[in-house]
């Protein structure tokens, strides 16, 4: 048995345990939590396909800066008040068969498709392809959505905070 | 420049002018000026027609000009007129004159109500000048939306409700309408937009005319109040304020029977020619039921309600005999109606002002506390019903005359029938007549009532006179209007 | 490495739908958005595994996951600011409360 | 002639002029001014009526009808046009003085009758609109300017017989007049339309070659018009509001509801006599059947009656009933083969309009006088109003039929004709003529004989039993009495012109003269019922008028009350009418067109109400429907 696919396995189980507490679990510190080992199994995804900087970048940013958000205002607002009670009955029966459905059909689909997937090589990127893709203004170049990316994030920003300043 | 662009013009510049106005006496005298200037130029409209008419003139349509609008969809402003438009201008000008001076003092938001008003007479004009389906539809859509605000916001009684209904219901005439239009014009070729220039052509095929023959009749009959389609009329008549009635049922119903002549016979011919007897059986019943119903109301301007759909019946029915006489006598019952109703709603106006009650049951003696608006009200009703000497006498012996010029057992039957109605006018006047006016005051309070204000009187006397100039020298307008009805008709009676 | 693409695929899958289903049924607001942040991880996978498997030479999936990462922390700040911004005027940020838009 | 506009513009004028400025005039102004017109149109018409007939006759022996004015007023189609104009002919000539002449009494008359009464301007404006339309009826050139003028010339009687307004029976009179004659005028006008369809003009004359060919629609076309008539001249059973109309002041019913307006319907039917009696002898006929059947059954309501003023209603009834009948026993053109009918209707028509109309004014100084209309406040009034008296009397001799007054004359000439046509309808008319003498002098006593209710009142006031003192009756002032003499002289000479020498069925002279038998079984039958009036009713309510009255008291009591036409008209009107058809279809057009409509507005209100929540605001909802409908399209794609 590969080892690759032990880690993909017990990765999978994590992640998969941890969504499902995520979303079912009835104290939002908890379920913040559980999103921490969710987002954190992502990250060894990337690693597993040797894609570094982008675990890192998940790792800093996902698990690093959102959910350090959630605690903040898990935290501020108060335990009294993140109150999780569960829906109705009937909605949590039409939600959970409209999802189960969409997965048995995604996973359907997922495996009757052919994606012409080549060889997985295992080649990492280099930091200065990303740096000169990212950067570089010709074909299958990215400035002009990193600048719009930098405008969003800016605007998300002032917005932010334009939104939660006290009047 | 074209002198019926005015038409469009002068209300367009007295809608930033009623804007700007800061007080009461100002918006009044944009208001009397506005008028003033639109009679005028309406009389002087008929003058220049009627001279250019006698110098030999022999165009279908005078005074026509055309601008094109929107290219891709042969959308143009284009004007013109013949005999009918003018005399319907002429109408138009009137009633909105004295509507103007109906509501010298109607309150609150003076200055709103005339903005809304200005609007309506805005679609008004522009219908009658246009000769593009198209534009002549939106000045249709124009005049029909400032109604609903004037009814809801100015009227009284259950207005919201029936400002609701009315516009509902005429909207959804619209809607037949405008597949009705949109018919006749990918019917024709799609190639023109211009009543003159499809009538010309005359391509339309039979099969698309059955379809939409009706869709336009009813689109626009709806306005007509062609029974069953009639019933936002008491009610909206009943809640409109004075001079909104006066304009809707005087001006307004008449787009239904223009539109009728002007689009649907004139366009549709073929399809008129065959299907005519449904909606004669129709205004049949419009003119005899409307009657009939006005002879058990109670409200008195439910009964006049009722007696214009039974009068305005007479004019889809005169139209659909497709005779020039029948027609000549529809278009002089469109202005005879429009004078005769404008002035019924203007007294009934008045004495609802005075008395705070239309009901005929809480009436009695008016002709002692208020002889002028009395003697008015028994002129309105003698001439309501057809005394000669009036404009009710020629319009109704014209249509008959020329609807029993048809030789056929169908014909002969509903053109008796519909005679029946001068009697039956005749019993819902002299009812509201005797109950009313005559007899000794009853109620207290009514015996401190005062007669007319000068603007009122000015308003009475003007339509009366109106009404019997058209009823003591009807040569003239009947002239007028022949000239536009034997071109209307002539595609008809060619086909025949 | 030779787990097929397949596995990862589902995985995602998976981890999507349970972030539907959450958002499904949770009615708290702040239980919504890590619901929603579940989605867009899930999403982030796939752009990472398409890349991966599928054009191992170009980096277009690549960059769409670091973007679609930069977009979430973005959208989280704003959804932040507004569920304090909602705590501030109901008290409460359960979904039941906020009523006003309704109808 | 031309001067002949005047006599319908003097008239119109003075209308508009009182109408318009008549609040700001004296009483006596207005007065003054609606009298001097009508002197002026006397003048006129007389001038032109004597001009008329002096210019002598053409060639082919009549007078020749011209027409000064004749212009389009209303083109109705290429051919067909109304036209305005004026028409004299020996009859519209004859009428012009006719209604000049009565017209100008009743104008004298009112000065007096009217004095003081609120709204006097208005009244006169009224008589002036009247006296207009009236002209311009008789005066028509053709058959559509006639029903221009019937119109109006029914309003202006609308607007009379209301003139008291406040009253109610007046108020209910004014409609019901007005009504009924609409009615009629509705067959009148569709008459009119068929007549002009076919004949190809609305002209009196149409030409021969048309009506060859629409012979055969003219019976319906004239019937119909004759219908109009009827309504006008109370024919049964439209004569329902003749009697109510009498609520109107009384010269008013002297000036149209005795002498001119009810007897357009018998001018229409004079004036179509020549197409009637070439085109539609059957419908002629008709007339006469209705006519004399009316003349009966007036004559015997009028036998009962105890308003004066109802009495002369149903004798004036009664009366023009025989002029129908004499138009309708018509059987040729010619005056001396069976065409003697119209001369004699004419001269009816002459004659009753001056002594019927001297009898309304002679009512009228009577009601002034006691200031009732009832019977039984009269009687014995002969002493107290001996102008009244004489020319009343006069009056009621001419009615009666007796020589040397006009009434024998015309009523002669008249049962000649019916006699002519045939011995059961002389015998018939002869019968009502007795009975005409019989209620007329019925009347003549009650009013002016027997006892003195005045005298019973003072005697009651003396005794103490009575406490306040009755009114006197007087003789009226000289503006009511003298337009009685000159009335009641008319009377007496009228009978003696040469009538047939102006007017007769073909144009041509025609030499009245008396058939003694007639006339000697007539005046005896005149003189019975004169002598049966005399024994009932000399001496007030005798013994043998009780006996009578017991006897024969239901018939009386049904024939007092009209044989119930009215109630048979207001079952229809009311019951029918109002409460069956009307009111259903009020009822009708609320509830169902307007409710289907309502309807239609409510379903799309509920339907709306139904589908609402789905658009609940709620996000998780929208998402779940969205994932749902996502899966259902997939699936739907991918199956198919």
């Amino acid at each position: 048995m590969d080892i690759n696919l032990i880690i993909f396995a017990s990765l999978a189980f994590v992640m998969i345990v941890a969504a499902l507490f995520a979303v079912t679990s009835s104290r939002i510190m908890r379920a913040t939590t559980e999103l921490l080992f969710v987002l954190f199994g992502t990250a060894g995804l990337y690693f597993m396909l040797h894609y570094t900087f982008l675990g890192a970048a998940q790792i800093t940013v996902y698990a690093g800066g959102i959910v350090v958000m959630f605690i903040f205002v898990v935290l501020l607002i108060g335990k009294g008040s993140v109150d999780v009670t569960q829906t109705s009955l009937r909605r949590y029966l039409a939600g959970t068969a409209v999802a189960l459905t969409g997965m048995v059909a995604a996973i359907y689909l997922i495996n009757t498709t052919d994606f012409q997937a080549v060889n997985f090589t295992g080649d990492g990127v280099e930091m200065k392809e990303l740096g000169m893709t990212l950067m570089g203004t010709g074909k299958y170049d990215f400035i002009l959505p990193f600048e719009v990316m930098s405008v969003l994030l800016l605007a998300c920003t002032v917005g932010a905070i334009m939104i939660a300043r006290k009047k | 420049m074209n002198i019926l662009v005015l038409f469009v013009i002068i209300p367009l510049l007295m809608l930033p002018a009623l804007w700007g106005c800061r007080n009461i006496n100002q918006t009044r005298a944009v208001m009397a000026t506005g008028s003033v200037l639109l009679l005028a130029l309406s009389v002087y409209l008929t003058i220049d027609f009627i001279a250019q008419r006698n110098a030999g003139e022999t165009a279908a349509m005078l005074y026509t000009a055309s601008v094109t609008w929107f290219a891709p969809l042969n959308i143009c402003f284009s004007v013109g007129v013949d005999g009918i438009s003018v005399a319907m201008l002429l109408l138009s000008s009137i009633i909105v004159f004295t509507g103007t001076f109906a509501s010298w003092r109607i309150k609150p938001m003076t200055k709103e109500f005339f903005l809304w008003y200005t609007l309506l007479s805005l679609g008004v004009y522009g219908f009658f000048i246009s000769t593009d389906l198209f534009t002549m539809f939106m000045f249709y859509e124009t005049a029909l939306i400032p109604m609903y605000l004037l009814i809801g916001v100015w009227g009284s009684g259950r207005k919201e409700y029936s400002a609701m209904k009315l516009t509902l219901m005429l909207m959804g005439g619209s809607a037949f309408l405008l597949m009705g239009i949109l018919g006749i014009y990918f019917g024709s070729g799609a190639t023109t937009m211009n009543i003159n220039e499809i009538a010309a052509m005359d391509n339309i095929p039979a099969n698309l005319q059955y379809i939409f023959f009706p869709m336009t009749f009813i689109g626009f009959g709806v306005l007509g109040a062609l029974f069953p389609f009639h019933t936002w009329s008491p009610d909206g008549h009943a809640c409109a304020p004075t001079s909104v009635s006066m304009l809707h049922a005087g001006v307004l119903m008449k787009l239904g029977g223009y539109g009728c002549f002007r689009v649907a016979i004139y366009l549709l011919p073929q399809a008129a020619d065959e299907l005519s007897w449904i909606f004669i059986i129709l205004t049949t019943i419009s003119v005899v039921y409307g009657a009939l119903s006005a002879i058990s109301q109670t409200d008195l301007k439910y009964i006049n309600a009722y007696s214009s759909v039974s009068h305005c019946g007479l004019v889809l029915f005169a139209i659909l005999m497709l005779n020039k006489t029948a027609c000549t006598g529809a278009i002089l019952q469109m202005l005879s109606h429009g004078l005769m109703t404008a002035l019924f709603f203007a007294l009934i106006g008045m004495i609802y002002g005075r008395t705070h009650t239309r009901d005929i049951r809480q009436l009695r003696g008016l002709m002692k506390i208020m002889p002028f608006l009395a003697v008015g009200y028994v002129i309105a009703g003698l001439a309501n019903l057809g005394l000669p000497g009036f404009s009710g006498f020629i319009a109704e012996m014209t249509v008959f005359a020329g609807a029993f010029g048809i030789d056929d057992p169908f014909h002969r039957t509903v053109t008796i029938i519909a005679c029946t109605s001068i009697v039956i006018t005749a019993v819902y006047i002299l009812r509201v007549v005797g109950r009313i006016l005559y007899g000794e005051p009853e109620n207290e309070e009514h015996k401190k009532l005062s007669d007319a204000t000068w603007d009122e009187r000015f308003t009475v006397i003007c339509l009366i006179v109106c009404i019997a100039a058209l009823g003591i020298a009807p040569m003239w307008v009947s002239n007028l209007i022949n000239d536009g009805v034997g071109n209307i008709l002539g595609n008809l009676l060619a086909s025949h | 490495m030779n787990i097929p693409a397949e596995y990862l695929l589902i995985l995602s899958a998976v981890l999507f739908f349970i972030g539907v289903f959450g958002f499904f049924t949770r009615r708290n607001l702040v239980s919504l958005l890590i619901s929603t942040e579940m989605m867009l991880n899930a999403v982030d996978i796939n752009f990472a595994v398409f890349n991966a498997y599928c054009h191992p030479g170009h980096l277009e999936g690549y960059i769409f996951s670091l973007f679609g990462i930069g977009v979430a922390a973005a959208e989280t700040a704003v959804a932040i600011a507004i569920i304090i911004n909602v705590y501030r005027n109901f008290h409460s940020i359960h979904i039941k409360r906020l009523k006003n838009l309704k109808y | 002639m031309e001067y002949t506009i005047l006599i319908l513009i003097l008239p119109l004028l003075s209308f508009l002029l009182l109408g318009l400025a008549g609040k700001i005039m004296p009483h006596k102004v207005a007065g003054t001014i609606g009298t001097l017109t009508l002197v002026a149109v006397t003048a006129l018409s007389y001038y032109a009526a004597i001009e008329y007939f002096a210019a002598g006759r053409d060639a082919s022996g009549v007078f020749a009808e011209t027409m000064p004015y004749n212009f389009h007023w209303l083109p109705l189609g290429d051919t067909l046009c109304i036209d305005m104009g004026i028409l004299i002919s020996p009859i519209s000539a004859m009428m012009l003085i006719v209604i000049s002449t009565v017209s100008l009494m009743v104008h004298i008359y009112s000065l007096g009758y009217m004095e003081g009464e609120r709204g006097f301007q208005r009244y006169y404006a009224f008589l002036s609109l009247f006296t207009f339309s009236m002209l311009g009826l008789v005066v028509a050139t053709n058959i559509f300017q006639m029903y221009v003028f019937w119109e109006l010339v029914g309003v202006s009687s609308y607007l009379l017989i209301g003139f008291y307004y406040t009253k109610p029976a007046a108020i209910a009179a004014s409609k019901k007049a007005f009504i009924v004659t609409r009615f009629a005028d509705l067959f009148f006008l569709i008459g009119i339309l068929i007549y002009g369809y076919y004949t190809g003009t609305y002209s009196f004359t149409p030409q021969t070659d048309v009506l060859a060919t629409a012979g055969a629609v003219l019976p319906t076309a004239l019937l119909l018009m004759f219908i109009g008539g009827a309504g006008k001249s109370a024919m049964f059973p439209l004569h329902i509001w003749l009697p109510d109309a009498m609520e109107g002041p009384t010269p008013v019913s002297a000036l149209i509801h005795a002498a001119t307006m009810v007897v357009a319907g018998v001018y229409l039917v004079a004036r179509m006599f020549p197409l009637f009696i070439g085109y539609a002898p059957e419908v002629l006929h008709i007339i006469a059947y209705v006519g004399a059947f009316t003349a009966l059954y007036a004559a015997i309501v009028a036998c009962v009656q105890t308003d004066i003023k109802r009495v002369l209603a149903f004798s004036t009834i009664s009366q023009i009933a025989f002029m129908m009948v004499a138009l309708g026993v018509c059987t040729s053109a010619d005056p001396h083969e069976g065409g003697l009918g119209y001369m004699a209707s004419m001269f009816h028509l002459f004659t009753h309009a001056m002594f019927k109309g001297l009898l309304f004014l002679g009512a009228g100084s009577i009601i002034h006088a006691v200031h009732s209309n009832e019977k039984s406040h009269m009687g014995g009034l002969r002493k107290y109003m001996p102008v009244t008296h004489i020319t009343f009397l006069i009056a009621c001799l001419a009615i009666a039929g007796i020589p040397p007054f006009s009434g024998f004359f015309s009523k002669d000439e008249i049962l000649v004709a019916c006699y002519n046509f045939s011995t059961p309808m002389g015998v018939f008319m002869s019968i009502v003529a007795a009975m005409t003498a019989f209620y007329m002098f019925r009347l003549y006593y009650l009013i002016f004989w027997g006892k003195s209710h005045y005298e019973e009142q003072l005697a009651l006031y003396e005794r103490g039993a009575c406490d306040h003192e009755p009114h006197k009756p007087h003789e009226s002032p000289a503006r009511m009495t003298i337009p009685l003499i000159i009335l009641a002289a008319i009377t007496c000479v009228a009978g003696f012109i040469p009538f047939g020498e102006f007017i007769s069925s073909n144009g041509r002279a025609y030499t009245i003269h008396i058939d003694k038998g007639v006339a000697t079984a007539s005046i005896i039958l005149a003189a019975a019922g004169i002598a049966l009036a005399t024994i009932m009713y000399m001496k007030g309510e005798s013994r043998i008028t009780a006996k009578i009255n017991q006897v024969l008291r239901t018939p009386i009591k049904a024939a007092y009350h009209r044989f119930y036409m009215d109630e048979v008209w207001m079952f229809i009107t009311k019951k029918i009418i109002f409460k069956g058809i009307s009111a259903p279809i009020a009822w009708f057009d609320r509830h169902i067109v307007d409710g289907s409509l309502d309807l239609l507005a409510k379903t799309a209100q509920k339907a709306g109400a139904l589908i609402r929540p789905m658009q609940s605001g709620n996000v998780q909802t929208y998402s779940i429907w969205f994932l749902a409908g996502v899966l259902l399209i997939s699936a739907i794609l991918f199956f198919l």
